[in-house]
């Protein structure tokens, strides 16, 4: 399982890449490519279309790793992507997908990917997105967090700050020499 | 005590008692936590606690300038900060379609491989206090905090640089300072000898690394296993060369792997990357010496009022942990709309580390989480 | 003194079992049986000192049959070891009359049987002939039986393989007889050893082998250690302490008279096994070794208390024995002494661990916990208790260790003085598992509301704690009789005094040892609470647990599998070859149990067992 | 000897325990310091180190047992202190021999276990599992080692022992495989690595001393004086001939101490199995072999 | 150094705490244990943050702090110091406060970094506590993002002059004034926030129960603990308490 090819070899893949998106483009009908660079895909696709898309890329095109699943607040509606890698083409292939604002809810993906654990917890915790079935769905950094999400567009943190916390006095020596030579904070 | 801490448990019938690794233990490496609940000496079931480093950084970066944000993304992982400053400039250029100079991507690698040496130094003090071998670790640090010193003399800066910007570098770095590298280096090859006698040939700690921890190539490709860590099972793959950034594919390096992916494999597998990242360094500095160039960085905006172009853009460099993403998205304002860290000690330090320890013995948990090398401000951010 | 001081003895111990059986279960009769017990044992403490100077208690109770008179003398030894006996049968009564005996429905058969022990086992020391002796050790046998099935359950169980076994032992008792019979047509003690040189060398060797089989299966000496542990834990508490501490030393009793007394450890010594592969003595000292070692680290994998402490009984029966065979006068002495000593603090163990199993409602090392604060008088004196099984200073198992370890060493014998150390060793990490985990740790929220045992509990429990103390302190007080044993037995006699013993190579004063103890003690009191500033207490919830926070619901104790490294190393040997090895013998040895069992219950039994003793006389005639 | 005469020794030869154990202490860090590149702690470091434990405000106690463990560490080691013989002063040598100086030096050991037990933690217990299992482990060499030498010697009592080393010679030289088996039974009794299990910070947070606080750590430290005292005089008497006075006596001491000390630094720790086989293996056939050297000699 | 600015942290008034007048011996007492305090300081193995990164330099080979007398300790128990090296998340300042209760006085809080003075490079964000003198009270600050090594062992180095002249006292005033700690703790935790260790009798162990040392807070933390430490299972098992109001089952 040593992936040593020479490069030209390499360059095979990158078109032959294409191909094989594009035969999976027609089986799934709501997809649309995009080829940014030799190793960058994006992939639009519907929610619905998103976990038969990840099992064909897993199990035909070898994309083995889930290299991140990263979410986006676009306060009408939530982006998902999902970032997989093919060690064997070198491709990393972006597939985005929109859901819904409210109920946050979408399915996991964790039965594809194991690492989607992690990351799903993540969005839960930080945007509320609940990913049925999967199995780690208990609290993990905010778990003595009893605010809302606090990455969502919505919560203001420093209004947040400003509520709860104070600031004290710091004057010390070597800042009053700087302030006595004419220095001051540029806001 | 408190309740949002346990959920309440009854009193298990087996005998079992839980032990906390961390956040205030020797055996966990920085602030975090690592529930065992243990029968005898082995551990039965382990869970990972998080969060005791969480400072929102992405929200942070919502917030700030794309130039204020230089400054916060070093911050992420505290012993190997370089390529969170790379990661996040290769962003922002590849959104802004920014020609970085030559001369820049080369410093760039420079900083990159010296902040590999240091990190990996760390890690193997690290790795040799869990096993008690103290003379290691003392002297691995000791070791690192020359590089630190090379690092503060080019940069100013010891442990956080932000030399690296998005369009090129801050400061060029001069022959003599390349000099001063360069007999670090030497030093450095030569200590590795005393390395080697002390610790990576060391018999007892061979017999305590070996068979530790065992990851295979199934489980590492499953679990979503990056880095050295997936080197060790045999998987020859590196973000450096199979996603080539920078000038690394214009740099002769071999990818040092093992097969037995146990925590000394891991080990040994950092052990001839640092190797491997001097014979970079060496090639890097020939290079600046004979470069005459001082183009180190593209024209940048005003910063104050920088807008970047709309996009997304997801960035990959490989640390001394693993590899390392950014997820940048940028709606066309003065600040980023959303930016997603991807740590890969978020793979290593929760779902692998609570597999491998489990059904281990008590005194390994520490020796495998080090041997991971997981670095849990990168979770928590 | 009245020479017939014996006949007042019997004739309480007569009062006593009457008592019982009539009115056993009233709640006062188990004062007056601690009492009678206390005068039992007082009307021959008031004739020491006759027995010290070598006289015997005899009584005028005899019969004769096959021109042997069968009548009962009671010795120094004999004397020694029936104070034990009262000792412990009157504060196991103690133990049991108060408050406990209201939760235990049968107590009149436990009163009863108790008695009946006692006086069988006094049987058996005044025994003055092999005869005698046969009788009284099957009366034991039956009585032992009895008490140990009183529970009924698991402990019915255990009786009946007792049984078995004990069949066994007195099967080869009787074939020894009638060897020893053959040869010398007497059963009285001094005319068989008179005669003892007349038989073959072949036929000495198989009667001493049949003795150590018969006797050795009582104090369960390796291989047949099988039963005893089992027998012991289950049965209740007074019980298992009077068992505990002197009835399986009935066994060293009668082997202690046979091989020191009629034997002589000269003509052990001159023994070869077959094939001359080792001396006789040798034999059976290694045999006394592997059965201090087995059993005490079977016993360190116990999860349970009482069935730890048991197996620790059978392994300090072997440290009597290599004390006893080492044919050193130390270490008879050490042999010997031990005997009472281990009575002492197995009875205040076995106490301690039942009155807490009394509150608690569990024996299980994994259920208890932090019970220190809740019951602090059970602790003091399980404390007491495992220093002196452990044999560390200042308890009086340390002495009787001592005196056996330089008997070992003076002998030249290192490795059995190795093979001590490491029985100590054993037991010192099982005694420590053993209080960890019952006193100490987390105290378990269901336990929260535990309360020290009632003072008829716990006063014989500080009692013996006591009386483990001042052995220790004042060594002298026991061995001033051990070395009137020595010399009636004639062999050789240790040089004590009140503190311990002088060798001229190596001394112990156990005076000058436990007074620079408690003095030292004081200076690391007076160093620890003079300096500095005063103690605050802390509930065991304000503990370090990695900076988290703890809750009573968390389990924060660390006590299953207590030696987890050690259990790696050394259970293979459990599980492989020692305990395979035991499980044949004691599967073979239960085997023909059984089928002996079987042939008994055929229709024309008779035929059957008359054909056996016929082959089995046979077979004897013609070696 | 006179009443006062003895009072004196109870007094004077703990004190000089602890004083030279400070040095021994102190001689160890230094080394190790100095193996790891560093300067190492000041000259006094060790006894202000206990000074500041004792004159803590506040001393944690999680029970009487608590206390009444560190007590029987002291007084422990205090009594095995008068059994052993120094240069000039006897103590009570000749009222117990060897072998009870050896089970005197397991009190403290059971006072530290009481102690720790009762502080409610696991890290501390399983620290005390590990220092049994150690002791397990290191004890039969050493008893092999013991039994060779007063076999060798004929007798049990230390002062003969010296005795008899001063008219012929020095046990190094008639034992020296027992000697050598004897040091790396020290080794194993000092705690230091490879054998460091019951202290693992990085395993269970330096275990015993998990929830010593105050005084109470203070007395361990004490106690770490005396262990090391103990140990070094208990090797030189039997194998270095004891001590003709203060002056050769102490550098013996010294040099007995430095050398598991100059080594230790190079090793990690072993697992808790790990010690048992080595030790049982190792050094434990040393020691019998130099055991049927002895028997068959003598 | 720049780096190190000792600051006066905000507890300059001085409480009236009924005062013992020391005689000569007592001084001489104190005197000498200051001297020893100041030359033996544990400090806590704890990594609260980034800075942390600069204490292995700090402790090994290069700067080796053991030559002034100072080592790194595991447990809350046997430190003396307690360095809170960056940024306090709100879970962490939790368990902060337990480990800071568990040590014993005299105990000395360095705040390492810039984020311990006022949230430093973290101000806006919502999961870092920002002021550390509300939460605990604190000796010397080191600023800095992060502190040298230098500047850290310079820092305790003054450290070590205040407490040998015995100026080193601000962690009386966590018992002097509990309930303003307090207070600011349960603002940030919210009101069932409570510890296993009695301040406020350690505050009389110690002679510091003050007048400050109990009020509104602390009575809303008295209430809360006999409200629900019998009856709750999770609540901790207060040994003193419970023998008289856990009934029998």
């Amino acid at each position: 399982m040593v992936w040593d090819q020479d490069k030209e070899a390499t360059k095979d893949n990158y078109a032959s890449q294409t191909i094989v998106l594009d035969q999976i483009l027609h089986e799934l009908d709501t997809l649309n490519i995009e080829q940014k660079n030799n190793q960058r895909f994006r992939v639009d696709v519907s929610a619905e279309a998103l976990p038969a898309l990840l099992s064909l890329l897993k199990g035909r095109a070898g994309y083995t790793q889930l290299s991140a699943i990263s979410c986006v607040d676009w306060e009408d509606e939530f982006e998902l992507v999902y970032h997989l890698w093919s060690y064997e083409t070198k491709v990393l292939v972006s597939a985005h997908i929109r859901i819904q604002y409210t109920p946050a809810v979408y399915v996991s993906v964790y039965d594809i990917y194991t690492p989607a654990g992690f990351f799903e917890r993540d969005i839960y915790e930080m945007y509320g997105v609940y990913f049925e079935g999967s199995p780690m769905m208990e609290k993990f950094i905010l778990t003595e967090w009893h605010g809302p999400a606090p990455m969502l567009k919505s919560f203001d943190t420093l209004k947040y700050v400003n509520d709860m916390f104070n600031w004290q006095e710091y004057q010390p020596d070597w800042l009053k020499e700087i302030q006595a030579k004419g220095g001051k904070v540029v806001s | 005590m408190r309740a949002e801490n346990y959920q309440a448990v009854t009193h298990p019938e087996s005998h079992e008692f839980e032990l906390n690794f961390g956040p205030n233990h020797p055996g966990i490496e920085g602030n975090y936590a690592l529930k065992v609940r243990v029968n005898g000496d082995k551990i039965v079931a382990a869970k990972a606690d998080g969060g005791y480093l969480h400072r929102g950084f992405e929200k942070l970066m919502e917030g700030r300038l794309w130039i204020q944000n230089i400054a916060l993304v070093p911050r992420i992982c505290v012993p190997d900060p370089v390529p969170m400053e790379m990661c996040y400039a290769l962003g922002v250029e590849d959104l802004c379609q920014f020609e970085v100079p030559e001369r820049a991507n080369w410093l760039r690698v420079l900083q990159l491989e010296l902040s590999r040496i240091a990190a990996h130094l760390f890690t193997f003090g690290g790795h040799a206090a869990t096993v008690g071998m103290y003379s290691n670790m003392f002297w691995g640090i000791a070791d690192r905090d020359l590089i630190l010193d090379m690092f503060e003399q080019m940069t100013g800066g010891r442990v956080y640089h932000m030399y690296t910007i998005p369009g090129g570098v801050r400061r060029d770095v001069g022959v003599e300072q390349l000099d001063k590298i360069s007999d670090l280096l030497d030093y450095l090859e030569k200590r590795l000898s005393d390395y080697d006698n002390l610790f990576f040939n060391n018999k007892i700690f061979i017999q305590r690394a070996r068979d530790t921890g065992i990851l295979t190539p199934k489980q590492a490709l499953s679990w979503g296993v990056t880095g050295p860590n997936l080197r060790a099972c045999g998987l020859a793959f590196d973000v450096r060369r199979d996603d080539a950034y920078l000038c690394y594919d214009q740099i002769d390096f071999d990818i040092a792997t093992e097969t037995a992916g146990d925590a000394l494999a891991r080990n040994l597998v950092r052990r001839k990357e640092l190797a491997q990242s001097i014979y970079i360094v060496r090639q890097v500095i020939d290079y600046l010496k004979k470069d005459k160039s001082t183009h180190i960085r593209c024209q940048i905006p005003n910063p104050l009022a920088w807008k970047v172009p709309a996009g997304e853009t997801y960035t990959r460099v490989e640390s001394s942990k693993g590899e390392l993403s950014f997820y940048i998205v940028s709606n066309g304002g003065e600040k980023p709309y959303r930016v997603h860290v991807r740590g890969p000690s978020s793979m290593h330090a929760v779902q692998v580390l609570e597999k491998l320890v489990t059904g281990g013995r008590l005194e390994d948990v520490a020796q495998i989480m080090f041997s991971l090398d997981a670095c849990p401000p990168e979770v928590d951010r | 003194m009245s020479v017939l001081d014996l006949d007042h003895v019997f004739f309480l111990l007569i009062v006593n079992i009457g008592i019982a059986v009539l009115w056993g279960n009233r709640p006062f009769v188990g004062k007056i049986l601690t009492l009678l017990y206390i005068l039992e044992g007082l009307s021959i403490l008031t004739s020491y000192h006759v027995l010290l100077s070598g006289a015997v208690l005899s009584s005028s109770l005899t019969f004769t049959v096959m021109q042997q008179t069968v009548q009962w003398q009671l010795g120094v030894s004999g004397g020694f070891f029936a104070l034990i006996t009262f000792m412990a049968a009157g504060l196991a009564t103690w133990f049991s009359s108060g408050v406990w005996a209201r939760s235990y429905a049968p107590i009149r058969l436990l009163h009863s049987y108790m008695a009946l022990n006692v006086a069988a086992m006094l049987l058996l020391l005044a025994s003055n002939d092999f005869l005698g002796l046969f009788i009284a050790w099957e009366l034991v046998s039956l009585v032992s039986f009895l008490i140990i099935a009183i529970n009924g359950g698991r402990s019915a169980k255990a009786a009946y393989s007792y049984i078995l076994y004990a069949f066994l032992g007195a099967m080869a008792i009787l074939l020894a007889l009638i060897i020893i019979w053959n040869a010398t047509n007497s059963f009285s003690y001094v005319e068989v050893r008179h005669h003892w040189s007349t038989m073959s060398v072949n036929r000495q060797l198989i009667v001493v082998l049949l003795l150590i089989t018969g006797f050795g299966i009582k104090m369960a000496i390796l291989p047949f250690h099988r039963w005893q542990a089992p027998a012991y834990a289950y049965v209740p508490a007074p019980v298992a302490a009077f068992l505990g501490a002197i009835s399986s030393r009935m066994g060293l009793f009668a082997l202690f008279i046979v091989l020191l007394q009629v034997v002589g450890i000269d003509v052990i010594q001159t023994l070869w096994l077959p094939f001359e592969i080792i001396n006789m003595q040798t034999f059976l000292l290694w045999l006394a070794a592997l059965t201090l070692i087995i059993p005490t680290f079977i016993a360190l994998r116990q999860t349970d208390a009482r069935l730890l402490l048991a197996w620790h009984g059978i392994g300090q029966g072997g440290f009597m024995l290599l004390g006893i065979l080492s044919a050193n006068a130390l270490g008879t002495a050490g042999g010997i002494m031990h005997v009472f000593n281990h009575a002492s603090y197995q009875a205040a163990l076995f106490f301690a661990v039942f009155s807490v199993s009394y509150r608690t409602g569990t024996a299980d090392l994994d259920r208890l916990g932090g019970l220190v604060t809740r019951m602090p008088i059970s602790f003091t004196v399980m404390l007491v208790g495992i220093i002196g099984l452990a044999g560390l200073p200042p308890m009086n198992g340390f002495v009787s260790k001592w005196l056996i370890y330089k008997a070992l060493l003076d002998e030249g014998m290192p490795l059995l003085f190795l093979a001590a150390v490491i029985g100590t060793l054993g037991t010192i990490l099982s005694v420590y598992k053993l209080i960890h985990n019952t006193f100490l740790g987390q105290l378990r929220l269901e336990h929260e509301n535990i309360k020290e045992v009632p003072w008829s509990m716990s006063i014989p429990m500080m009692i013996l704690a006591s009386i483990v103390f001042i052995t220790g302190y004042f060594p002298g007080l026991l061995l001033e009789s051990i070395a009137a044993m020595q010399s009636t037995l004639g062999i050789s006699v240790v040089d004590y005094h009140l503190g311990g013993v002088n060798t001229g190579k190596g001394n112990l004063n156990m005076i000058v040892v436990v007074s620079t103890m408690l003095m030292a003690i004081g200076m690391g009191a007076l160093i620890f609470f003079v300096l500095g500033n005063p103690r605050k207490q802390v509930t065991q919830w304000d503990n370090y647990a990695g900076g988290h926070f703890l809750t009573s619901d968390m389990r924060y104790q660390y006590s299953h599998n207590f030696y987890p490294g050690l259990m790696r190393v050394i259970s293979p040997l459990y599980r492989n070859t020692i305990f395979w090895l035991e499980s044949a013998i004691v599967s073979t040895v239960q085997f023909m149990a059984h089928i002996s069992y079987a042939l008994f219950m055929q229709a024309n039994y008779l035929l059957y067992l008359i054909l056996l003793v016929v082959i089995s006389l046979l077979w004897v005639l013609a070696v | 000897m006179s009443g006062q005469h003895i009072f004196l020794e109870l007094i004077l030869m703990p004190l000089l325990a602890f004083m030279i154990g400070l040095f021994l202490v102190l001689m160890m860090r230094k080394v190790r310091a100095r193996i790891e590149r560093r300067v190492g702690p000041p000259f006094l470091q060790p006894l202000w180190d206990i000074i500041k434990l004792y004159v803590k405000k506040m001393q944690i106690s999680h029970g009487v047992i608590h206390d009444l463990g560190i007590i029987m560490l002291l007084g422990g080691y205090i009594t095995a202190e008068v059994f052993l013989p120094v240069p000039g002063m006897s103590g009570f040598t000749s009222q117990g021999d060897i072998i009870t100086l050896i089970y005197l030096m397991m009190v403290p050991s059971l006072g530290l276990a009481l102690g720790v037990g009762q502080c409610a933690n696991p890290n501390g217990s399983i620290g005390i599992s590990r220092a049994l299992t150690a002791m397990l482990a290191y004890d039969i060499p050493f008893i092999v080692v013991i039994a060779g030498a007063c076999l060798y010697y004929g007798t049990t009592d230390l002062t003969e022992i010296i005795a008899l080393q001063k008219s012929q010679q020095w046990g190094l030289l008639s034992m020296p495989i027992l000697a050598l088996a004897g040091l790396i039974a020290i080794h194993a009794m000092l705690g230091k690595e490879p054998f460091e299990i019951y202290v693992a910070p990085a395993e269970i947070a330096t275990g015993p001393m998990v929830e010593m606080s105050g005084k109470y750590l203070g007395s361990l430290f004490v106690m770490q004086c005396l262990q090391i005292y103990t140990i070094t005089v208990l090797y030189t008497s039997l194998f270095l001939g004891g001590g003709y006075t203060w002056f050769d006596f102490i550098p013996k001491l010294f040099l007995v101490a430095l050398l598991p000390v100059m080594i230790t630094v190079i090793f990690p720790r072993y697992k808790t199995d790990d010690v048992l086989r080595w030790l049982w293996k190792w050094p434990t056939g040393l020691a019998l072999l130099g055991l049927a050297i002895v028997v068959l000699q003598g | 150094m720049k780096d190190v600015i000792p600051i006066q942290t905000n507890n300059t008034e001085t409480i009236a705490v009924s005062k013992n007048s020391k005689n000569i011996y007592q001084q001489a007492i104190d005197t000498f244990s200051n001297f020893c305090r100041a030359r033996s300081l544990f400090v806590l193995h704890y990594c609260t943050g980034c800075g942390a990164i600069e204490l292995p330099p700090a402790m090994t080979s290069r700067f080796d702090m053991e030559r002034l007398g100072i080592q790194p300790m595991v447990t809350p128990r046997q430190a003396d110091i307690l360095l809170i090296t960056g940024y306090v998340s709100i879970k962490t300042l939790k368990r902060v406060i337990l480990t800071y209760e568990q040590m014993q006085g005299p105990k000395y809080v360095i705040g390492i970094c810039s984020c311990t003075v006022n949230g430093g490079m973290y101000w806006q964000s919502y999961a870092t506590a920002k002021v550390l003198s509300e939460y605990l009270p604190v000796d010397m600050y080191i600023a800095g993002c992060m502190p040298r090594p230098e500047a850290v062992l310079t820092g305790l180095q003054q450290l070590m002059k205040k407490i040998e002249k015995g100026e080193a006292n601000s962690w009386e005033n966590y018992f002097k004034r509990y309930d303003y700690y307090l207070g600011n703790q349960q603002h940030l935790f919210g009101d069932t926030w409570h510890t296993p260790t009695d301040i406020l009798e350690e505050a009389r162990h110690y002679h510091l129960y003050g007048a400050e040392s109990t009020g509104n807070n602390t009575a809303r933390l008295i209430k809360y603990t006999v409200e629900h430490d019998l009856t709750k299972l999770d609540a901790p098992l207060r040994e003193k308490d419970s023998m008289t109001k856990r009934g029998k089952k």
